[in-house]
C-alpha cells in the first residue's frame, strides 16, 4: 500500500487543471537532456545515469551527465547551468527532498520539464514526473525477510545512512515499523556509517566487539551492508543476518555466497529509462499520460531469486 | 680539472679573477685573492663590497660566474658545501645558522655525523667530542642543551665550535664572528685563532671592527664595490690607511662637541627603579634608574646580554609586567602597549633590522609610514597625498637613496635599509628616540651618515638614547653614558669623565660576587 | 624566510634577459588573461555559453566561493588559514532556518519568540562572528597554529549544525506572514534581473578592497603577514587585528550560509562541506601568497571566477566530474608555479633598480 | 619566529612556581595519561570494552590512521603538510584492486597480464611513491607551498582513482587460483590472532622511529624543520631529503590503501576521504609542532590511539555522530593548547638551568 497518499495529484500534467499546472513546458529549445545524479562513485547512481543516457541517445537526444555530489547548492547551480544551456528536459536524482524544490521550480519557470527519479521531493505540481523507488515498501519487505531469518527473536544492530539524508530516515523507520512489532527483537546499537563501506566495516567491528551475541545487522544501503559482512566474517561469526537496500552486484554476490540475507532492489535502470521515455513523450505530446508520482516497487532479493539480478536489472 | 697553476709555497688557496653576477647586481668583479698558509688573512670593505659573496664562493655555497679557484696547484671546483668541506674548508657564517630545535651536539655535528654501520649515529662519540671542543673554547655548555635556549653570544660560540671539529681543516673562514661576542669572549677566540694558525691552518677573517684587525691580522685585502682595491701586510699599515682605502677619502665619524649646561635642561624622561623579572627567576633588569634631558644623547654601554635591549623593550611597552616608575615630562605614565608608547612620543629603532625593523613584502614608502599611518587617516580612510608628502619629506631629510619609493625594500642596500627603519621612527614625530645598535653590520660610510642624522635631530631638541657595543662609537656620540652589567646599572659618566678603561671596568661590575644573588 | 631557493626558476629567468616589461605585464595580468581565454574557449565549444544570462548565472555561482575567498584572503595575508568557513556556512544556514521556522523557545517562560528577517540575519552573522572570534582567540592568545585551531572549530561548528536539527533539513523557509518573518528568500532572488548574491559579492568585494588598500587596518593586515615582529614593534596591535580578521572571515562565511539557504529556501546542515578548499584555491589563484603579506581582493575575485568558469563551463561541455577534479588540481598547482615565477622576476627587477641607484651615486 | 607571545600562558606559568618537575612529568606524559584515562573511562561505561580482543580491534582500526600519521609526522617535522594522503589511499586501493581483478592490458599485443600479489603490492607502493615524488618536486623545485601542492595532487589522485574504474567499486578482490594472484586478503586478516594491519603499524612505527632518531637522515629531517637555510649551509641536501619525506608519506598512504582494500576485499575510489585530517590530528595530538622541527613517532602513535579510543569508545557507548564531531574538535584544540603550555614550561626550566650554570661559572 504505497501510492495512496500521492494519488490526489493524479494526472497533474495531463489534465489541464488550474494555475501553473495548466502550462505545458516545451523545453529550453535544444535537444539536450541533463542527467543530474549524486556522484558516480556509487554504482547505483552510475547505473541510473548510464541507463538514462543510453535511452536518451537512442531517442535522439544529446546527453550531459553531471553529478551534484549530494550538495544541494551545487545541484541548484547545475539546474541553472541546464537552464542557460537551454536543456530540453532534466532528469534528476535529487540532493534533498526540501532543498530541491526551488531548483525544480526555477527550471519550470524557464519552461524546462524536470523528471525526478529514485527519490521524491516535498512538492507537487512542480516536476512533471516523480518516478520514485518505493523505499518504504522495499525496506519493509526486506525487513520481513530479516525478521524471518532471525526467527523473530534476538539482538541486532543498525547502521544508518548519512543522517542529513532523507532516505536514511525513511528506510530506518520502515525497518522499525516491521521489526518493532516483535517484542523479542532487541536493537542493541545504532550508529551512522554515512553510506560508507570502510566506516561501516569499522563501526560494525566495534559494535560486534561490545555485543558479540548479535544475530543481525540492518543497513541503510548495500555499501554499508557489504562492510558489515566483511566485519562479521573477520570476527569469525556465522549466521548473522544482514540486510541492505539498493540491489548492487556486490550485494548479489554476497547473497549468493550466503553471507548476506537479502536486499531491496531499487530498479535504477528501469526507473531512469521510464523517466527518459516520459520526457520524450511529454516533449512531443505535451503530456505523459501518467500520474506525477509513480512509485516503482522494490523487489526483495534473497538467495531464492538472486540469480535474476544483474546490474540493478531484475529479469524474470 | 688537472690544470696546473704555479703557486708560491706559502699560499694554500688562490682565487683567480672571480666574478659573480646576481640578477641585477655585479657582486664581484674579477677579484683575485690569496689565502696565506698558517696566517690570518683579513678581508675588509664597506657593506655590500662583496666580502661574504667571495667567501661563499670559496666555501662552495655559491658558484662563480667566472674565474677559478686553485688549491695545491690544482684547479678546485666546489659544486656544494660538502665538496668544499672535503677540501678542508670551513666557514663561520655572518648570520647565525643554527637549529634552535636541536641540541648542542646535534648542531655541531649536523651533516658531519659520526656513524656506525653506515647510517647509525654514534651519539656517545658526538657528546665526547663536543665536550672536548667546548672545553677548548673555555665555554662549558652541556652537549644536550637545546640551542634555542642559549643566549646569542653562546650561540655564536656553538657556530664557531662547529667548524673546529673538522679533522682535516685547512682553511677556516670567519665572517664577522665577533659581532655578538663580549670583549672577553673575543680574547678567547683570538687565542684559538693563534693556536690554529700555529697548527698551520689558514684563517680568513672578516670584521667591521678595525681595532680587532690590527690586533689579529697578518695580511689584509680590501674590497670596494665588488673590486679589489688594495692588499698588504698588516705590519706595514695603520687604521687610517684602511679607512682611506675603504671609502676613498679619510672619512671618520666626528666626535660630538657640544657646550651645553645639561643641569639647566628640562628632564624629558625619568626612569626610577625599573625592574624586570626573569622567567626562570632572577632579574633581567634590577632597579635601573636614569633620566634623559631635552636634546641629549644618552649612550648605554654594556656587554652582550647586559639587559640594554630590555630597557628599550620596557619603555616601548613590550613588557607590561615591568616594575618601577616612568615619568614623562614629570608626569607618571603606566606603560601598556607599543601603540600607546608611540602615541606618547617614543620611537624605537630595533636591533635587528631584517627580523624586527622591516616588512619585506611592503614597499619602501609603506615601511616608512607604517608606524604613523594613524596620522594620515581621515575617518578610517588614508589621505594618500598627505602620506606620500610626509614620506617624501622624510626620504629627503635623512638622505635615503631611493630610485622610486614604491620599490620593494629588497632594492635598498643595508645602510639605506637601516635609514628606512630610522625614518619610520622619526616620522611618528617622537620626542624620544631609542636606537638599539643603529650601526650594527653597516659600514663606515653609512655609520657616519647615521651619526650625522642623530646629531642633527638632537640639536633640534630630540632626546635620544643609543645602545652600542662599540666603545669608540659610543664615546664619540654620547653626551653621557650609562653602563649596564648583568641587569644592574654600574656606572654613569658625563662626557668629560668618560674613558675606555672606566667603561670596560664598569661593564664587568655586575658579575662581581656581591651581585651573584641576583643571577 | 620568504625567499625560496628556486634554482630552476632562476635559471629560467636568467636566460630570458630583455623584454622584461612585456613579460612582466603578461605575468601580472595572467589570471585575467586565463579567465578571458577560458571564456572564449567555452563560448566556442558550448553554443549556449555566450549569453548575458550565463554570465549572470556565473556571477551568482561565483558569489558563494567569492565571498568566502574574500574573508580567506584577509586571513591568508596575515599568514593564517581558516578551515572552518565551510562548516560555518552550514551552521549559519541552520541557525537562520531554525529561527525562521521554529523561532527561539524560552523554556523558562514557555514562549516561543519569532524574529523579523533583519534580526534573524543579524543573529546569524553574529554566530559567524563568534566562531571567528573563537578562532582568533585560540590563535593569538593560546598560540595554536591557525591550521589546527580552525580544523578544530570546523568539526565543532559542523557538529553543532548537525545537532541543531538532529541532522534534518529546515525546508521551505519562507517565513509566515502572521509571524512577520517573511522575505528571507529575497536574498536568493534577483533585483532588476541581477542575482542578489552577485550584488552582495560586489558590495563586499569593493568594501573589502578599499579597506585593504586605503585604510590603516588594511596596511596593518599586510604588515602582520610580512613580518609579524616588525609590525608589533611598529605599534600594530597584532592580536587585535588578527582576531578582527578571523571574525571577518567568519562573518563572510555566515553571509554565504544565508545566501545559500535563501536560494534553496532550505537549510541543510551538511552544506558548505569542503568549500573552504575552493575559497583557498580562489585566493591562491588570484595571487595571494600562502606565506602571507601578499594578496589583493581583485585578484581573488578573478581567481574565484576562474574556478567558476572552469566548473560551469565543464558542466556545460559535459566533462565528467572525475576529469573536472583532475583539471582543478592541475590548475591550482600551475597557477602557483607561474606566480612563483612572477615573484622571482619582480625580485630581479628590484635588484636591478638597486644597482641602477648605486650607479647614480 | 618560533616563540609565540603567550602572555596568558606566561602568567599562568609564572604563578605556579615550584613543584615544577612533577608538573612537567605530568605534562610530558599527558597524551599517554589521557589515553589511559580514556581507557579506564570506557571500560567502566561499556561492559565489554575491557578485553584483549577490544584492544586488538582498536589496534586494527588505529593502524590505518596511525600509518598515515607516521608519514605525516615526517612531513610536518620538515615544516610541510601532505593533504594528498587520503586520496592516495583511495588511488592505491583502486590500483591494487584493478590489477588483481582485470590485470594490465597491453593494447599493442592484445594480451592481459596478471601479476602475483607481491608484484601487485610493489606496483601499488610505487604509485604512492610517484604521487609523493610529484609533491616533493613541486614543493622543492618549483617553490610551491606544501599546502597548495598537496591540495592539487589530492584532487588529481582522487580524480584518477575515480577514472580508474569510472567510479565503480572493485569488489571481491580475492584473486584467482588459476592466475596465481590469490592471497591479497591475507593482509586484511590475522596472524596468530593479531590483525596484520596492527603488525604492519608496529613494524613501520619501529622502523620510522629508529630512522628518525638514530640515523643521519632523521637528523636532517629535524634540521630542515628547525632552520632550512642553516641546514642547506651545513651541507644537508634539503631538496633530496624533502622529496624522500614526501615519497615516504605517499608510500605510507599506499600501504593504508592496500590494507583497507584487503580488509574489505573491495576497493572503492572514494575511500580515504578526509583521512588526511585524522592523520594530521593524530600527529598534532602526539606533540608534533605545525611549525616543524619537533615531533616523535611514539607521540604520534599515542595520538592516533587517542583518536581511535575516542571514536571506538563513543561508538560502543552509543554517542551520536554529531557529538563525536564536537568532541573531536575540542580534543584537538585543547591538546595543542596544553602542548603550548608545556613548551613554555620547558623554556622556563631551561632558563632556570641556564641561570644555575651561570652561577657556577
Ligand atoms: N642572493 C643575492 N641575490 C642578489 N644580490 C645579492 C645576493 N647576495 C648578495 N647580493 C648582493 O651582492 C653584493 C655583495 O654582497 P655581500 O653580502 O658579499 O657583501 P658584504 O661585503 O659581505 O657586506 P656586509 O659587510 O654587509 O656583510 C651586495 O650588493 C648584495 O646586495
Ligand atoms: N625572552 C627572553 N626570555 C628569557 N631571557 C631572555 C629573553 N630575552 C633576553 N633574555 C636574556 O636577558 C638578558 C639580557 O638580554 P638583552 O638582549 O637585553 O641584552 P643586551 O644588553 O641588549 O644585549 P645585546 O648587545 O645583544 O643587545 C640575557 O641574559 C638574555 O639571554
Ligand atoms: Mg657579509
Ligand atoms: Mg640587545
Amino acid at each position: 500500500g504505497c501510492g495512496d497518499d500521492s494519488s490526489k495529484t493524479s494526472g497533474s500534467a495531463a489534465s489541464s487543471g488550474q494555475g501553473k499546472e495548466a502550462k505545458v513546458l516545451t523545453g529550453g529549445g535544444s535537444k539536450i537532456i541533463y542527467v543530474i545524479t549524486p556522484s558516480h562513485s556509487n554504482p547505483f547512481f552510475k547505473t541510473e545515469a548510464d541507463g538514462a543516457a543510453a535511452k536518451a541517445k537512442t531517442l535522439g537526444y544529446e546527453v550531459k551527465m553531471v553529478s551534484h555530489d549530494d550538495d544541494a547548492t551545487k545541484q541548484a547551480e547545475l539546474f541553472e547551468n541546464a537552464i542557460s544551456d537551454k536543456a530540453a528536459a532534466i532528469i534528476c536524482d535529487n540532493a534533498g527532498a526540501d532543498a530541491t524544490v526551488a531548483a525544480v521550480q526555477k527550471a519550470r519557470d524557464a519552461n524546462i520539464p524536470t523528471f525526478l527519479i529514485d527519490r521524491e521531493i516535498n512538492g507537487n505540481g512542480i516536476a512533471v514526473s516523480q518516478i520514485v523507488a518505493n523505499n518504504y515498501q522495499g525496506a519493509k519487505a526486506i525487513a520481513e525477510v530479516f525478521v524471518e531469518k532471525m526467527g523473530e527473536t534476538g539482538k541486532y544492530a543498525e547502521l544508518l545512512g548519512k543522517e542529513s539524508d532523507t532516505n536514511a530516515g525513511v528506510r530506518s523507520s520502515a525497518f522499525h515499523e516491521v521489526i518493532d512489532q516483535y517484542a523479542d527483537m532487541k536493537m542493541v546499537a545504532q550508529q551512522t556509517a554515512n553510506w560508507e563501506q570502510t566506516e561501516a566495516y569499522q563501526k560494525a567491528e566495534t559494535i560486534l566487539q561490545s555485543n558479540p551475541d548479535i544475530k543481525g545487522i540492518i543497513c541503510g544501503n548495500d555499501t554499508m551492508a557489504i562492510g558489515a559482512v566483511a566485519a562479521i566474517k573477520n570476527a569469525g561469526l556465522k549466521d548473522v543476518a544482514v540486510i541492505g537496500v539498493d540491489g548492487s552486484d556486490e550485494a548479489a554476490a554476497a547473497i549468493r555466497e550466503g553471507t548476506m540475507t537479502g536486499t531491496a532492489l531499487q530498479q535504477a535502470a528501469l526507473i531512469a529509462e521510464m523517466a527518459v521515455e516520459q520526457a520524450d513523450k511529454y516533449l512531443k505530446e505535451g503530456k505523459t499520460g501518467l500520474e506525477e508520482k509513480q512509485l516503482v516497487d522494490c523487489i526483495a532479493i534473497t538467495s531464492k531469486n538472486v540469480d535474476k539480478l544483474k546490474t540493478f536489472v531484475y529479469k524474470e | 680539472m688537472g690544470e696546473i697553476f704555479k703557486m708560491p709555497e706559502d699560499i694554500c688557496l688562490h682565487a683567480e679573477k672571480i666574478s659573480k653576477v646576481y640578477p641585477g647586481t655585479k657582486a664581484l668583479d674579477e677579484v683575485s685573492f690569496d689565502v696565506h698558509k698558517g696566517k690570518v688573512n683579513v678581508l675588509i670593505g664597506e657593506n655590500g663590497a662583496g666580502k661574504s659573496t667571495l667567501m661563499k664562493i670559496i666555501a662552495g655555497i655559491e658558484q662563480p660566474s667566472s674565474g677559478e679557484l686553485y688549491m695545491d696547484g690544482q684547479q678546485a671546483v666546489f659544486k656544494n658545501v660538502t665538496q668544499a668541506k672535503q677540501h678542508g674548508i670551513g666557514i663561520i657564517h655572518q648570520e647565525l645558522s643554527l637549529f634552535p630545535n636541536l641540541n648542542v651536539y646535534q648542531n655541531i655535528f649536523m651533516s658531519r655525523e659520526c656513524t656506525r654501520y653506515k647510517f647509525g649515529l654514534d651519539n656517545k662519540k658526538h657528546i665526547e667530542l663536543t665536550e672536548r671542543i667546548m672545553k677548548k673554547l673555555e665555554y662549558p655548555i652541556r652537549p644536550q642543551t637545546i640551542v634555542g635556549d642559549l643566549r646569542v653570544g653562546q650561540q655564536q660560540m656553538i657556530e664557531i665550535a662547529r667548524n673546529l671539529v673538522q679533522d682535516d681543516l685547512k682553511i677556516l673562514i670567519m665572517d664577522e664572528p665577533t659581532s655578538s661576542l663580549s670583549a672577553q669572549e673575543v680574547q678567547v677566540l683570538f687565542k684559538i685563532v693563534r693556536e690554529l694558525t700555529a697548527e698551520g691552518i689558514s684563517i680568513v677573517y672578516i670584521s667591521h671592527r678595525l681595532e680587532e684587525i690590527m690586533q689579529i691580522g697578518d695580511y689584509i685585502t680590501i674590497l670596494r664595490d665588488g673590486r679589489l682595491v688594495a692588499s698588504s701586510e698588516v705590519k706595514k699599515i695603520d687604521i687610517s690607511w684602511i679607512v682611506r682605502q675603504m671609502v676613498g677619502e679619510g672619512k671618520i665619524f666626528p666626535k660630538r662637541k657640544t657646550a651645553v649646561d645639561w643641569g639647566t635642561r628640562e628632564k624629558v624622561l625619568e626612569v626610577k627603579d625599573l625592574t624586570l623579572p626573569k622567567k626562570g627567576g632572577g632579574y633581567l633588569l634590577n632597579s635601573v634608574s636614569f633620566d634623559l634631558k631635552k636634546g641629549e644623547i644618552l649612550g648605554i654601554y654594556g656587554l652582550m646580554g647586559a639587559g640594554r635591549t630590555e630597557i628599550f623593550e620596557c619603555i616601548m611597552g613590550l613588557h607590561p609586567e615591568y616594575k618601577g616608575t616612568v615619568k614623562l615630562h614629570g608626569k607618571e605614565i603606566r606603560i601598556k602597549s607599543v601603540s600607546q608608547q608611540i602615541q606618547e612620543g617614543f620611537a624605537l629603532v630595533p636591533e635587528d633590522r631584517q627580523s624586527e625593523g622591516l616588512v619585506q613584502t611592503m614597499n619602501i614608502a609603506k615601511n616608512i609610514s607604517l608606524s604613523s599611518l594613524k596620522n594620515y587617516a581621515r575617518a578610517i580612510f588614508l589621505n594618500r597625498k598627505k602620506e606620500a608628502e610626509s614620506v617624501e619629506r622624510e626620504i629627503r631629510d635623512i638622505h635615503i637613496k631611493v630610485a622610486d619609493k614604491t620599490l620593494p625594500i629588497l632594492s635598498l642596500s643595508g645602510g639605506n635599509q637601516q635609514k628606512v627603519v630610522i625614518g619610520k621612527g622619526l616620522l611618528t614625530k617622537p620626542k624620544i628616540l631609542l636606537l638599539d645598535e643603529p650601526t650594527r653590520g653597516i659600514d663606515i660610510g653609512a655609520k657616519t651618515e647615521v651619526f650625522e642624522i642623530i646629531q642633527g635631530y638632537a640639536e633640534k631638541g630630540l632626546s635620544i638614547i643609543v645602545v652600542s657595543s662599540e666603545l669608540q662609537e659610543i664615546m664619540a656620540i654620547a653626551d653621557r653614558i650609562l653602563v649596564l652589567s648583568n641587569g644592574i646599572k654600574t656606572s654613569e659618566m658625563q662626557k668629560e669623565e668618560i674613558t675606555e678603561d672606566k667603561l670596560v671596568l664598569a661593564s664587568y661590575k655586575g658579575h662581581s660576587s656581591e651581585n651573584r644573588q641576583n643571577l | 624566510m620568504k625567499t625560496k631557493n628556486a634554482t630552476f626558476m632562476e635559471t629560467m629567468i636568467g636566460e630570458k634577459q630583455g623584454s622584461n616589461s612585456l613579460t612582466m605585464m603578461l605575468l601580472k595580468g595572467r589570471t585575467l588573461i586565463v579567465l578571458i581565454l577560458l571564456l572564449i574557449f567555452f563560448s566556442i565549444v558550448t553554443p549556449n555559453f555566450l549569453s548575458a544570462n550565463t554570465f549572470l548565472l556565473l556571477a551568482k555561482h561565483v558569489a558563494l566561493y567569492g565571498i568566502l575567498a574574500i574573508g580567506m584572503t584577509y586571513v591568508i595575508i596575515t599568514g593564517g588559514i581558516d578551515l572552518s568557513v565551510g562548516a560555518v556556512v552550514g551552521l549559519a544556514g541552520m541557525v537562520a532556518g531554525g529561527m525562521i521556522q521554529n523561532g527561539i523557545t524560552l523554556q523558562v517562560f514557555d514562549v516561543t519568540l519569532y524574529f523579523s528577517i533583519p534580526l534573524v540575519i543579524l543573529f546569524t552573522l553574529l554566530v559567524g562572528a563568534v566562531v571567528g572570534l573563537i578562532n582568533g582567540i585560540t590563535i593569538t592568545k593560546f598560540g595554536v597554529a591557525p591550521f589546527i585551531a580552525t580544523l578544530g572549530t570546523m568539526y565543532i561548528a559542523r557538529g553543532f549544525a548537525m545537532l541543531h536539527s538532529n541532522g534534518a533539513t529546515y525546508s521551505n523557509i519562507v517565513g509566515n506572514e502572521a509571524l512577520g518573518n517573511v522575505g528571507f528568500t529575497l536574498i536568493g532572488g534577483r533585483v532588476m534581473g541581477i542575482p542578489v548574491g552577485a550584488l552582495i559579492l560586489v558590495v563586499i568585494a569593493v568594501a573589502a578592497g578599499i579597506l585593504l588598500k586605503r585604510t590603516t587596518f588594511g596596511w596593518h593586515i599586510f604588515s602582520i603577514g610580512g613580518n609579524e615582529k616588525a609590525a608589533k614593534l611598529s605599534g600594530v596591535k597584532v592580536d587585535k587585528v588578527k582576531i578582527l580578521v578571523y571574525i571577518f572571515s567568519g562573518v563572510c562565511a555566515a553571509i554565504v550560509g544565508i545566501i545559500t539557504a535563501s536560494q534553496l529556501e532550505a537549510a541543510h546542515p551538511a552544506s558548505g562541506e569542503t568549500w573552504e578548499m575552493n575559497a583557498i584555491a580562489a585566493a591562491v589563484l588570484g595571487g595571494t601568497s600562502m606565506m602571507g603579506g601578499i594578496g589583493t581582493i581583485g585578484g581573488t575575485i578573478i581567481g574565484a571566477f576562474v574556478i567558476g568558469v572552469i566548473s560551469d563551463g565543464m558542466v556545460m561541455c559535459g566533462v565528467s566530474e572525475f576529469w573536472q577534479m583532475i583539471i582543478k588540481g592541475l590548475v591550482i598547482i600551475l597557477a602557483v608555479i607561474v606566480d612563483q615565477f612572477q615573484r622571482n622576476m619582480e625580485a630581479k627587477i628590484a635588484l636591478q633598480a638597486r644597482n641602477d641607484t648605486k650607479g647614480e651615486e
